[in-house]
C-alpha cells in the first residue's frame, strides 16, 4: 500500500490535554508541507511510564521512521529512549531526556517558565504576602521544574509559599481545595496554578467566593478561562508556551535528520521555544491567536 | 437498623468537633457551606449507586457517565445552540436510557452487574475521549443558560442548591425505598432473587429500574458537577468517582451481597467522606495524605460499627435468652 | 367428590439429564385433602411446581375450572387461587414477618405512591398468627427465626392468599409434634371452609391422617391411588416403593460397649445460661428429641466445633478432648451430619465423587495434588454400599434427589473410620425407603461401635431408631428415657420441660 | 469446562489474524514478543487476582500495591543500598503481608472483600505518596543489581523473562488449582463456605492463602514493573490495573460469585486484553478509542460466550435426557 512506502513520523505526548490539540494543529501544517511522510499522534490512555512506553515498542515493532515524545519520567526513561534512538530518529519535546541518545529537545524550560511566573509574582505582590500553589500532582517533572523557577525567582522576597496542594487530575478536587485554602487563609495574598486546569479553577473559585480582586493569581498555560479571567482582570497573568511549534517544528526536523541532515542541532541540543508572558496587555491577540489554532 | 445511622452520626459529629477544636475556621459559615456543595454534589450520585448495591449488583461507571453525559449536555448547550431545558432534558434522558441498557443486560441477559459496569467504565469514558477528540470541552462564550447556572450553582439563604437538592431528592428515594412497594420489592429482590420472583414480583423490572434511577441521578450529577467545574476534560473528568459513591454506600451500611441499606446512611456516608475531604485542607495535612486519611476512616469505620453491631447481637441473644427464661417460668404451669 | 377444581391431564415435564414426569394425571375436587407421596425424585414437587406456575411442563394440559392451558405463570396461579408452601424455603431475611406473609400483594396506601400500609399489613397478620398458635411476633424479622418458625411463616402466607387450593409441599418436614398437630387442625378447618389441599410428606402418619385421598408417583409416573378407606401405612409403602417393607427399624445386633463420647457441663451461645451434659456409648444410638429451637442443633454444632462451646468439657473415651474448629473433631473421628444439608452438608455445584472426597481429601493426596484415580475409586464404592441412586459419580450432587444427598452426607463421612456420629435430622424429607436405608445404615455403624447421637423431631423415628432417648428443654436435657418408658407421652412432657413430673409420667 | 477456554482462544486467534492482515507488522517478531513482555506483566497479577475471585472475594488494592511496593524496592534498592536479593525478598514478603492482612479482615474479622481492598487501594496509595513526598522515585546511579534487572527485563532467545516467568508461574497454579488439594479446598469455599467449614476445610486459612499469594505475585510483578517503566510515580503508576486483572479474570471465566475459573482462562483474558491494547497501537486507532474498543470487546465477549454457553447446555440436556432413558431401561429390571 501507499502507507507502507511512506515513512512514518509519530508524535507520542504524556497524557490527553488541550495543550496538544495545539500541538496537534502544528504537526498537521507539517504534514501538509511533508507529503512523503505519514504523520501520527499518539496519546497515552493513562499519565504513566508503562502507557508510554508499550506505545514506543508498539511503534518501534510497526517500524516508525522517526518519534517525538513528551517522556513521562524522562531520567528514568533512559533505557527505552536508547533503545528508540538506536532503530528510529528520536527528538524530545516538552520534557526533555537529556541523559539519553535523543538527537534533539525542542521545548520549553520549565524552570524558566517558572522564572517568568516568579517575577510576575514580584510584580503583582511588590511588597511581599503569602501564596499558595495548586497542581495536578508533585511527582510531575514539569510541576517540580515550575515551582523550582518560582521559588529561585522569589528567593529573598517577601513572598512566601505557605503551601503546595494536589488534587491528582480530579478537576473537582482541584475546585475544593481552592474553597478550602480561601477558608482556611482568608486573608491569602495570591494563588499559583502549575498545571493548566488549575488556573481556571482557582478562577472559578474565587469568583464564586466574591472574591475576585482581593488577590491576586498567576498561572500557566492558555485554557480558554484563563485567557477570560486575564481580560477580566482577575487573573495577573499567565506564562504559556508554544505547543503549536513543538508539533510543527520537531516533524520539519525529524524529516530533515532522517533525511541527513544535522545542520540545525545546536551544540547542546536543545531547541527552547521560549515561553511568553500573557497580561492584560497581550491577551486580546493572544486569545485570537488560539481561537483561530484551535478552529476546527 | 438505625443503630448503625446513629454510630456514623455521631463518627461524623466528633470528627467535626474534634477537627472545629483543632481550627475554628471548620466550623465557619463559609466552610460548611462549601462543605454542603460538595456533599450535594457527590450525594446523589451515592443513593442511586447505593439503591444498585441494594440489589445486589454495582454501579462501575458512573465516573465515565460524568464524563460522556457532561461532553454531551456542553456540545448540546454551547456548540448546537439547544437551549437549556432541552439539553438538561437530553442529558437527563440520556442517563436515564444508559441505566436501562445496564438493567436490561443485568436482567435479560443474565450479565454479572460487575462486568457490565466495568464495560460501561471503559467504553463511556472512551466515547466521550473519542468524540472531543481528547480536548477539554467548556462553556466557551456560549450565553443564554444564567437561570439553569443558578439553579445549579447558586445559593439561597447562602445554602447551595445542590445540597438543597440532594435533601429533596433523598426525602423522596427515603420514602421510595423505605416507605413504598417498588422499595420493599428492591430488599426482596437483593436478599434472594429466586425467592422474589417466586412470590411474584416482577425481579427484572425492579432490577432494571434500580439501574435507571442511578442513571438518572448520574446525569442530573453530571449536569452539576459541569457547572461545578465549569468544563469537561473527557479523560480525567469523574475519574475514581464511582469508587467514591460506592464507598459512601457501603459505609452507610449498603452491604454488596444485597438487600441492606437506607438512604439516610447512604446520605451520612457521603457526609463523612466529604468532610474528611475538607479537613485535610482545613488542617493542612498534606495532599499526599488525603487518600489515605480516607482509606484509614473507612476502614476503622467500618470495623467498628461491626464490632459494635456484634457486641449489640451479643447482648440481644442474651436478654432473650433471659426472657424465654421468665417466659418459661410463667408458662410451665400453664402447660400441665 | 363434589366439583372438580383443576385437573392436570398428563403432563410431562423433563430437566437436564431427568425425566421428572411422565404423562401425570391428577385431579383434585373442592373441599378435598389430596395427599401426594412418593420416594426421593418421584416428580412430587415438580408436579406441584408446575402447577404453581413456577416451572413450565414439556407437554400436557391445565385445566382450571373447565378452562384448559398448556402452562401456567405465577400470577396464572395466584390468580386461580392456588397458593404453595414450597419445600424449600422462600423467605427474605430481611424483611420481618408481615413483610414476608405478604410480599407480592402488600395492602397499598397513598395512590401512585404507592406506600405500604403497615397498619392494615400488621392488621391482618396478626389473625393469621394467633391461629397457628405461633411465638413469633409480625414484626419480627425473620433472620431470627428458626428453621421451624420460618416454615410457619410460610405456612401463614399460604393461608393468608384465602386459596381455592393451598399446595404444601412437606409443610412439616422441620416441625416436631405440637406444631403438626396445629396444622392438622388448620387443615381441617380448611377443608370444612371448602379449600382444596394437595399434601405432600414422606411422614405417612400425618397423610394418613388428614388425606381424603392419596395419589402416588414413582419414577415420575403416576403408580395409583388410594380411596380414604384404603389408607394404610402398608398399602402407601406397597404403592411407593413397589414392595412391601418388612420394618423399618432393625433392632441392636450387638450390645453397648465401653467408652463412647460424653459432654460435661457444655454452654453454647444460643443458651449461654444452660450447661448441657450428656453420653452416649459406644454401640448405642441415642435420640435426642426436643420442641423447636430446644437447642439440640447448638449442642450438636458445639461438640462438631462449627460454633465452639463456651465452656464445658468433650471426653472421648474418657480422654478430654478439645475442639475448636471442625477439623479437631473429625481428627478424633467425631463427626456431624447437618441439619440443613443444601446449605451445609453438601456442596450442591460439585460432583458426587468431589463431595465424599471433601473432608478426607488430604489423605487421597500424594504431594498435596489430589488422586483422582483413588477419588473416583472411593467414590463409587461409597456409591454402591450406600446405594447411592446417581447416573455418575461426576454427576452434579444438586440434581439428586434428597434421600440421595443425604446418602452422600453420610458417605463422606463413613469411609472415615468415625468413632461418633451426629445426625442432625438425618430423614428430613426423605422417603420411607430411603429412610429405611439410612436407619440400616445407622443401626451397623452401632453395631459396630460407633456412637450415635440422632437428633430428630419426628417422634415416630425417635421412639423407633433409639435404644435410649434424651430430651431437651430449653437447652438443658430435660430427662432421659431407657425403652421401657418409650412412649409419645412421656417424651412430650420431658419435651414441653415437665422435669418435676417426670415420675408421675411414668406410673401413669 | 474447556469450551469457555476454546471460545477465548478463537476470538483472540481471529482479532489476531484480522489485525495481521490489516497490518503485517503485528505478526513480525519484534512486535509479538512486546506483546509477550506485556501479557508477562499483565498477567501474573490477573491469576493471583482471579485466585482471590474464585474465593467469592475480590482485590481492588492492585494497582495501589504497585506503587507502594515499587516504591519500597527502590527505596531499599537505591537509597538504602540493601542488595539485591534482600531488597526483592522484602518487597516480596511486603506484598505478601499486605495480603496477609487483607485475608485476616476478611476471614477473622468478617469484612466484605470490597471494603477491605477498597481501603487498601486509598490507603497504600496515599502512603507511597507520603512517604515520596509526591516524589518521582528512580534507579538515579544505583548500581550492583544487573543480575536483578537481566532478570526481570531481559530475554532469553528472545523471548522476555516476564512471560517466561508468567508461563512458569501460571504452570504451577494451573496444578495448584486443578489438581491439588488446596485448588479443591479454594473451589468449595468459593461455591458454599458453610459447606466446606462443615466438611472439616480450614477456610479461614483457605481464604487467606488466596490474598496472600495475589499480594505475593503483586510483589513479584510490582518489582517487574519497575525494572519495565524503570521509575514510580507514586501517584500515576499502576492507577486502574486493578480493573484490568479483575477483567482478565472475569473474561478468563471467573465468576465474582466465586467458585468458578480456571488459570488458562485467566491467561487468555490478559493476552486478550493486551492483544487489543496492543492492535489500537499497530492499526493507528486514535489512542481515545483504546479504552472503548477495550470495553466493547470484553462485553461482546461474555455476552457470546453466555448465548453459546446457554446453547450448549441446552443441547447437553437434552441429549442426556436420552441417554439417561436408554441406561433406565437397562437398569430398571436389574434393580426390582
Ligand atoms: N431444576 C432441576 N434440574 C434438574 N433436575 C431436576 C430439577 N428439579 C428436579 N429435578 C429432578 O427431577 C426429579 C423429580 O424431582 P422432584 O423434586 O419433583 O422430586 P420429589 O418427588 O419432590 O422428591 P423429594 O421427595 O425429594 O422432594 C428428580 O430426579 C430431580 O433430581
Ligand atoms: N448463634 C445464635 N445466636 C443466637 N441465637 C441462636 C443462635 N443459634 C440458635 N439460636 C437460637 O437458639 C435456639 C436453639 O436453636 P437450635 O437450632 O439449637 O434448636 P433445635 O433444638 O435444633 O431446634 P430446631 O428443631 O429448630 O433445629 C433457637 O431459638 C435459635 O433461634
Ligand atoms: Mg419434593
Ligand atoms: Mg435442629
Amino acid at each position: 500500500t501507499v502507507a507502507q512506502e511512506k515513512k512514518t513520523l509519530a508524535f507520542v505526548v504524556n497524557v490527553p490535554a488541550d495543550f496538544w490539540q495545539i500541538a496537534r494543529r502544528g504537526t498537521e501544517k507539517a504534514q501538509k508541507e511533508l507529503p512523503n511522510y505519514n504523520i501520527e499522534f499518539y496519546i497515552p490512555g493513562e499519565m504513566s511510564a508503562a502507557a508510554q512506553k508499550r506505545i514506543m515498542e508498539d511503534l518501534l515493532a510497526k517500524g516508525v521512521a522517526g518519534i517525538s515524545i513528551s517522556p513521562v519520567n524522562p531520567d528514568n526513561s533512559t533505557e527505552i529512549l536508547n533503545q528508540v534512538a538506536s532503530k528510529a530518529a528520536l527528538f524530545t519535546q516538552d520534557a526533555d531526556a537529556p541523559k539519553s541518545n535523543r538527537a534533539l529537545y525542542i521545548g520549553t524550560d520549565n524552570v524558566a517558565a517558572g522564572r517568568q511566573a516568579g517575577e510576575q509574582m514580584l510584580k503583582s505582590l511588590p511588597n511581599g504576602g503569602k501564596a499558595m500553589v495548586f497542581v495536578g500532582t508533585m511527582d510531575a517533572a514539569n510541576a517540580r521544574e515550575r515551582l523550582q523557577g518560582i521559588k529561585e525567582a522569589i528567593a529573598g522576597s517577601k513572598i512566601e509559599i505557605l503551601d503546595v496542594r494536589t488534587d491528582g487530575g480530579d478537576q473537582t478536587k482541584a475546585k475544593a481545595n481552592v474553597e478550602d485554602t480561601l477558608t482556611k487563609y482568608p486573608n491569602i495574598d495570591m494563588l499559583v496554578g502549575l498545571w493548566a486546569y488549575n488556573t481556571p479553577q482557582i478562577y472559578n473559585a474565587v469568583k464564586a467566593a466574591g472574591k475576585e480582586g482581593t488577590l491576586k493569581i498567576v498561572g500557566f498555560d492558555e485554557d480558554q478561562q484563563t485567557l477570560k479571567g486575564i481580560s477580566d482582570g482577575a487573573i495577573d497573568a499567565t506564562v504559556v508556551q508554544q505547543p503549536y511549534e513543538f508539533g510543527y517544528q520537531s516533524m520539519i526536523y525529524l524529516a530533515k535528520y532522517i533525511e541527513g541532515d544535522r545542520s540545525f542541532i545546536p551544540a547542546d541540543k536543545q531547541k527552547i521555544i521560549p515561553t511568553q508572558v500573557i497580561d492584560k496587555s497581550n491577551v486580546k491577540e493572544f486569545s485570537a491567536k488560539v481561537r483561530d489554532l484551535l478552529k476546527k | 437498623m438505625l443503630k448503625k445511622e446513629l454510630g456514623l452520626l455521631v463518627l461524623i459529629l466528633v470528627i467535626g468537633f474534634i477537627t472545629a477544636a483543632i481550627n475554628p475556621q471548620f466550623a465557619s459559615q463559609v466552610n460548611l457551606m462549601n462543605l454542603a456543595n460538595q456533599i450535594g454534589l457527590f450525594g446523589l450520585i451515592s443513593i442511586g449507586v447505593g439503591l444498585v448495591i441494594i440489589t445486589g449488583g454495582v454501579e462501575l461507571s458512573v465516573g465515565s457517565m460524568f464524563a460522556l453525559l457532561g461532553v454531551i449536555f456542553l456540545d448540546l448547550l454551547v456548540n448546537h445552540e439547544l437551549g437549556w431545558p432541552l439539553s438538561l432534558l437530553i442529558t437527563l434522558a440520556g442517563g436515564s436510557a444508559l441505566g436501562a441498557i445496564h438493567g436490561l443486560l443485568v436482567t435479560r441477559l443474565k450479565m454479572q452487574p460487575f462486568v457490565v459496569t466495568l464495560c460501561g467504565l471503559l467504553l463511556y469514558r472512551g466515547i466521550a475521549r473519542w468524540y472531543t477528540a481528547d480536548s477539554t470541552q467548556g462553556f466557551g462564550y456560549g450565553e443564554g443558560y444564567e437561570t439553569l447556572e443558578w439553579l445549579m450553582s447558586g445559593r439561597t439563604y447562602n445554602i447551595p442548591h445542590t445540597f438543597i437538592f440532594l435533601i429533596i431528592v433523598a426525602a423522596i428515594m427515603a420514602v421510595v425505598l423505605h416507605r413504598s412497594v417498588y422499595g420493599r420489592y428492591l430488599f426482596a429482590v437483593g436478599k434472594s432473587e429466586e425467592a422474589a420472583r417466586f412470590s411474584g414480583i416482577p425481579t427484572n423490572a425492579v432490577i432494571t429500574m434500580a439501574y435507571v434511577i442511578a442513571g438518572t441521578l448520574a446525569g442530573i450529577s453530571s449536569v452539576f458537577f459541569v457547572f461545578y467545574t465549569q468544563s469537561v476534560s473527557p479523560s480525567a473528568h469523574g475519574n475514581f468517582y464511582e469508587l467514591y459513591a460506592i464507598a459512601a454506600a457501603v459505609l452507610g451500611g449498603c452491604s454488596l451481597r444485597g438487600g441492606e441499606g437506607s438512604i439516610l446512611g447512604i446520605v451520612l456516608g457521603t457526609v463523612l467522606l466529604q468532610v474528611l475531604q475538607n479537613l485535610v485542607n482545613i488542617l493542612g495535612i498534606p495532599s499526599s495524605l488525603n487518600f489515605a486519611v480516607m482509606g484509614a476512616v473507612i476502614l476503622l469505620g467500618v470495623l467498628t460499627d461491626q464490632q459494635l453491631q456484634r457486641r449489640r447481637q451479643h447482648r440481644l441473644a442474651t436478654a432473650s435468652a433471659d426472657a424465654r427464661e421468665l417466659a418459661k417460668e410463667g408458662t410451665a404451669g400453664a402447660a400441665v | 367428590m363434589s366439583h372438580t377444581l383443576l385437573e392436570l391431564r398428563s403432563i410431562t415435564k423433563t430437566y437436564p439429564g431427568v425425566k421428572a414426569l411422565r404423562g401425570v394425571d391428577l385431579t383434585v375436587g373442592k373441599g378435598e385433602v389430596v395427599g401426594l407421596i412418593g420416594e426421593n425424585g418421584a416428580g412430587k414437587s415438580t408436579l406441584m411446581k408446575i402447577l404453581g406456575g413456577v416451572v413450565k411442563p414439556s407437554s400436557g394440559t391445565i385445566v382450571i375450572d373447565g378452562v384448559p392451558k398448556p402452562a401456567l405463570s405465577i400470577k396464572d396461579a395466584a390468580h386461580a387461587g392456588i397458593a404453595f408452601v414450597h419445600q424449600e424455603l422462600h423467605l427474605f431475611e430481611n424483611l420481618d414477618v408481615a413483610a414476608n406473609i405478604y410480599i407480592g400483594r402488600e395492602p397499598r396506601k397513598g395512590g401512585i405512591l404507592n406506600l405500604i400500609d403497615n397498619a392494615a399489613l400488621h392488621h391482618r397478620v396478626k389473625p393469621l398468627l394467633s391461629r397457628l398458635g405461633v411465638d413469633f411476633k409480625p414484626d419480627d424479622p425473620v433472620e431470627r427465626l428458626s428453621i421451624a418458625q420460618r416454615q410457619m411463616v410460610e405456612i401463614a402466607k399460604a393461608l393468608s392468599m384465602d386459596a381455592r387450593v393451598i399446595i404444601m409441599d412437606e409443610p412439616t418436614s422441620s416441625l416436631t409434634l405440637t406444631e403438626t398437630d396445629k396444622l392438622l387442625k388448620v387443615i381441617a378447618d380448611l377443608k370444612a371452609a371448602g379449600v382444596s389441599i394437595i399434601y405432600i410428606s414422606h411422614r405417612l402418619n400425618e397423610v394418613r391422617h388428614c388425606a381424603d385421598r392419596v395419589v402416588v408417583l414413582r419414577d415420575g409416573r403416576q403408580v395409583g391411588e388410594l380411596p380414604k378407606a384404603q389408607i394404610t401405612s402398608a398399602a402407601m409403602v406397597r404403592l411407593m416403593i413397589g414392595r412391601d417393607l418388612k420394618s423399618l427399624y432393625i433392632p441392636p445386633k450387638a450390645g453397648i460397649r465401653p467408652g463412647g463420647l460424653e459432654v460435661q457441663g457444655l454452654v453454647t451461645s444460643a443458651f449461654p445460661k444452660r450447661e448441657v451434659s450428656l453420653s452416649v456409648s459406644r454401640g448405642e444410638i441415642l435420640g435426642l428429641a426436643g420442641l423447636i429451637g430446644a437447642g439440640r442443633t447448638s449442642m450438636a454444632q458445639a461438640i462438631f466445633g462449627v460454633d465452639p462451646a463456651l465452656r464445658g468439657r468433650i471426653l472421648l473415651d474418657g480422654e478430654p478432648i478439645s475442639i475448636k474448629v471442625p477439623a479437631d473433631a473429625i481428627a478424633r473421628g467425631i463427626y456431624l451430619a447437618p441439619e440443613d444439608r443444601k446449605k451445609s452438608g453438601l456442596l450442591l455445584d460439585m460432583t458426587v465423587a468431589e463431595n465424599i472426597s471433601l473432608p478426607d481429601l488430604s489423605r487421597f493426596a500424594k504431594a498435596m495434588l489430589v488422586d483422582t484415580a483413588r477419588e473416583a475409586t472411593v467414590a463409587k464404592e461409597q456409591c454402591r454400599s450406600l446405594a447411592i441412586k446417581t447416573p455418575t459419580i461426576d454427576t452434579d450432587a444438586v440434581t439428586l434427589s434428597g434421600g440421595n444427598q443425604q446418602k452422600i452426607v453420610l458417605a463422606k463421612w463413613i469411609s472415615m473410620r468415625p468413632q461418633f456420629i451426629i445426625f442432625d435430622e438425618p430423614t428430613r424429607g426423605i422417603d420411607v425407603g430411603a429412610k429405611g436405608e439410612i436407619y440400616a445404615l445407622m443401626r451397623a455403624l452401632a453395631d459396630a461401635g460407633v456412637a450415635i447421637l440422632m437428633i430428630s423431631s419426628d417422634m415416630e423415628e425417635v421412639i423407633g431408631v433409639s435404644d435410649r432417648i434424651a430430651v431437651m428443654h430449653e437447652g438443658q436435657i430435660s430427662g432421659l428415657l431407657e425403652r421401657s418408658r418409650f412412649s409419645e407421652h412421656n417424651v412430650l412432657m420431658l419435651a414441653v420441660g415437665n422435669l418435676a413430673k417426670e415420675e408421675a409420667v411414668v406410673h401413669a
